[in-house]
């Protein structure tokens, strides 16, 4: 009874906030309920007992995402909006919102008609975990069972990295991205971003490690990590690096390369692309979850960084 | 009516509800956000059609889900890459109208996906 | 006990639900900020509650999670004036 | 034992409860924004304290009561952090900052 006024709480929160992303009159107030709005979410997939997709939404919905698109409403509320654009005319808008109800019924309707009992996966999964040595099947999921998806996953990654930084000017290629300078050793935030690192680091490399078992995982523990050195940087206690650093580039694409790197020796030496020995899986999925914890921690923040604006150094 | 279902209608309505404001809303920016609403209902249906598949063993299906955890993490890789492409482009023509730039080319307005 | 702390839940998820008015009327983006703060300790302590009560296990890794950003999107509001200040535009 | 440290549970969650009222009815009522940012980053940090001391007795083990413990004071950072941050905010630009 309690069970259900909190859920149907929550997705009347959810909607109303959804609502205001959508429709707010400014851009602001649309971003700060979009990051709000993240929050929820990872409360609704709580309540859904999907607990890996939880952390990665709190890691990403909530953190990583909400300090991209605030940067964002900032460094675009100084150029001119678009004053040129046309109205929609009534008629127009009231076809568009016909037109998305009929989406939102279609996709009702299939929700309603969903088969039962539910065509599921979970049982060969759980039943096919202890070739894996993991414990966690969403873990065994991500990296042994469509092993290929991730691994395209963090290539996506490195992608989009590659966009962002061409997007710079020619003068900057290699540069820095972030206003430069500017290092302030005092004050709140200063403290906060040294005192928060340790803690954040710690809790990464858990989530990480107990990945394997229980909810958490690369992905998860990268994210927190990345956040870590976000907020060194946003701290100015220490400058992005710049994009030309070799360290960067290998931190970058160590994760996909390693990956595909143990994919190609599993068909080398037999036992198939992207598999892994019996007897030997757990260690050497560990091994390549490493280095993509590294990747992923080095990736978000220079996705939420952007191109460099900085010339490089001589 | 179980949470699940619950909360697969509500990804129904979020969804429509990005969907039209992926349509509407003329500032790019906006769009963006719009579009991530659109996905995270969209991620949503996934969520129940994971949460119906329990068997003893797994409360949700991993299966749904960890194609949920990917989707969360390429539909952060293209905000991230649109926002950068937004911005290079208000600093380049302080502006952040696609169409005057657009018109005489081919009409795009994919920079958003 | 379970009715008890989900009963909590709910009370704490919709009294700070209700400060989010101030998203959306402000006045000023400061309270905004505010509001989605007073929204992400609220949000947490739901989340707590509703993990002991329908005990569903890792959630308080999901907690701490939360907890660790609590700050970020207020850290990268704060950042945004500077960075505003500093090129000699200042806030609306 | 059991139903006293349900009934602490019960006491110390309730006021919780009624700590992030007075934070929301602070953010909604009072007048000037650094009113505002006053009781909204206290009351919230001992609300969610509140609630966590009622959580620990049902904690899963002590790394799970660890736990709880470690959210609180990362809120609690947080908080204190962020009111700083935002107070230094309005003090410099004025509240439309």
């Amino acid at each position: 009874m309690i069970v259900q006024t909190l859920d149907i709480g929550l997705a009347a929160l959810v909607l109303t906030l959804a609502g205001w992303t959508v429709l707010a009159q400014a851009t602001f107030p649309a971003v700060v309920s979009y990051v709000a709005y993240g929050l929820l979410l990872s409360l609704i997939w709580v309540r859904l007992f999907a607990v890996d997709v939880a952390l990665t939404e709190a890691a990403i919905g909530g953190g990583v995402t909400g300090v991209l698109l605030i940067g964002a409403s900032s460094k675009l509320r100084k150029a001119a909006l678009s004053a040129t654009e046309q109205e929609l005319t009534p008629p127009l808008r009231w076809a568009i919102a016909t037109l998305c109800v009929l989406a939102t019924l279609a996709l009702a309707t299939v929700v309603l008609s969903l088969p039962d009992p539910s065509p599921t996966l979970a049982p060969e999964a759980v039943q096919n975990i202890a070739a894996t040595g993991l414990g966690n099947p969403v873990t065994a999921v991500l990296i042994a069972y469509r092993a290929f998806d991730t691994m395209l996953e963090k290539c996506v990654l490195v992608l989009a990295v590659v966009g962002v930084w061409s997007l710079a000017s020619d003068q900057y290629w290699g540069g820095a991205p972030g206003a430069p300078g500017a290092v302030t050793w005092d004050g709140a935030l200063a403290f906060f971003a040294q005192l928060l690192p340790p803690l954040g680091i710690l809790i990464g490399i858990r989530i990480f490690w107990i990945g394997a078992d229980e909810p958490g995982g690369a992905f998860q523990g990268g994210a927190i990590l990345a956040a870590m050195w976000m907020i060194i940087m946003m701290a100015r206690l220490a400058e992005a690096p710049a994009i030309g650093e070799r360290w960067m580039r290998i931190a970058l694409a160590a994760g996909p390369i390693v990956f595909l790197g143990v994919g190609i020796l599993g068909f080398v030496a037999g036992w198939g692309f992207l598999a892994y020995p019996a007897g030997f899986a757990k260690p050497l999925i560990i091994f390549v979850e490493i280095f993509m914890t590294l990747s992923i921690a080095a990736t978000l923040p220079m996705l939420v960084a952007g191109p460099p604006i900085q010339a490089p150094r001589p | 009516m179980s949470a699940a279902t619950l909360a697969g209608l509500t990804g129904a309505l979020l969804a429509g509800l990005g969907l039209y404001g992926l349509i509407i809303q003329p500032d790019p920016l906006r769009r963006i956000l719009a579009f991530n609403v659109l996905g995270s209902g969209i991620f949503l249906l996934f969520g129940i059609i994971a949460r119906r598949g329990a068997v003893a063993g797994a409360l949700a299906d991993p299966v749904p889900q960890a194609l949920v955890i990917t989707g969360i993490v390429v539909a952060f890789a293209a905000t991230a890459l649109a926002v950068a492409l937004l911005v290079r482009l208000s600093g380049e023509t302080s502006r952040v109208d696609l169409r005057a730039e657009l018109s005489g080319q081919t009409r795009g307005d994919g920079a958003d996906d | 006990m379970t009715d008890f702390l989900l009963a909590a839940a709910v009370f704490i998820l919709f009294t700070v639900a209700i400060g989010l008015v101030r998203i959306l009327y402000g006045p000023y983006d400061a309270d905004r900020a505010m509001a989605a703060q007073l929204f992400g300790s609220g949000g947490i302590a739901t989340l707590l509650l509703v993990a002991s009560a329908t005990r569903a296990p890792g959630v308080e890794d999901v907690a701490m999670g939360l907890a660790l950003l609590a700050a970020f999107a207020s850290v990268a509001f704060v950042n945004t004036i500077a960075t505003a200040e500093h090129d000699g535009v200042s806030g609306e | 034992m059991n139903f006293a440290l349900n009934l602490l549970s019960v006491a110390t969650i309730s006021v919780g409860s009624v700590f992030f009222l007075a934070g929301t009815l602070g953010l909604l009522r009072f007048p000037d924004a650094l009113s505002r940012l006053h009781t909204l980053t206290k009351a919230d940090n001992v609300g969610l304290g509140l609630v966590v001391i009622g959580l620990l007795p049902l904690a899963h083990g002590v790394l799970g009561g660890l736990k709880l413990v470690v959210v609180w004071v990362l809120v609690q950072l947080s908080g204190a952090t962020v009111a700083q941050l935002i107070a230094q905010s309005i003090r410099r630009n004025g509240p439309s900052a």
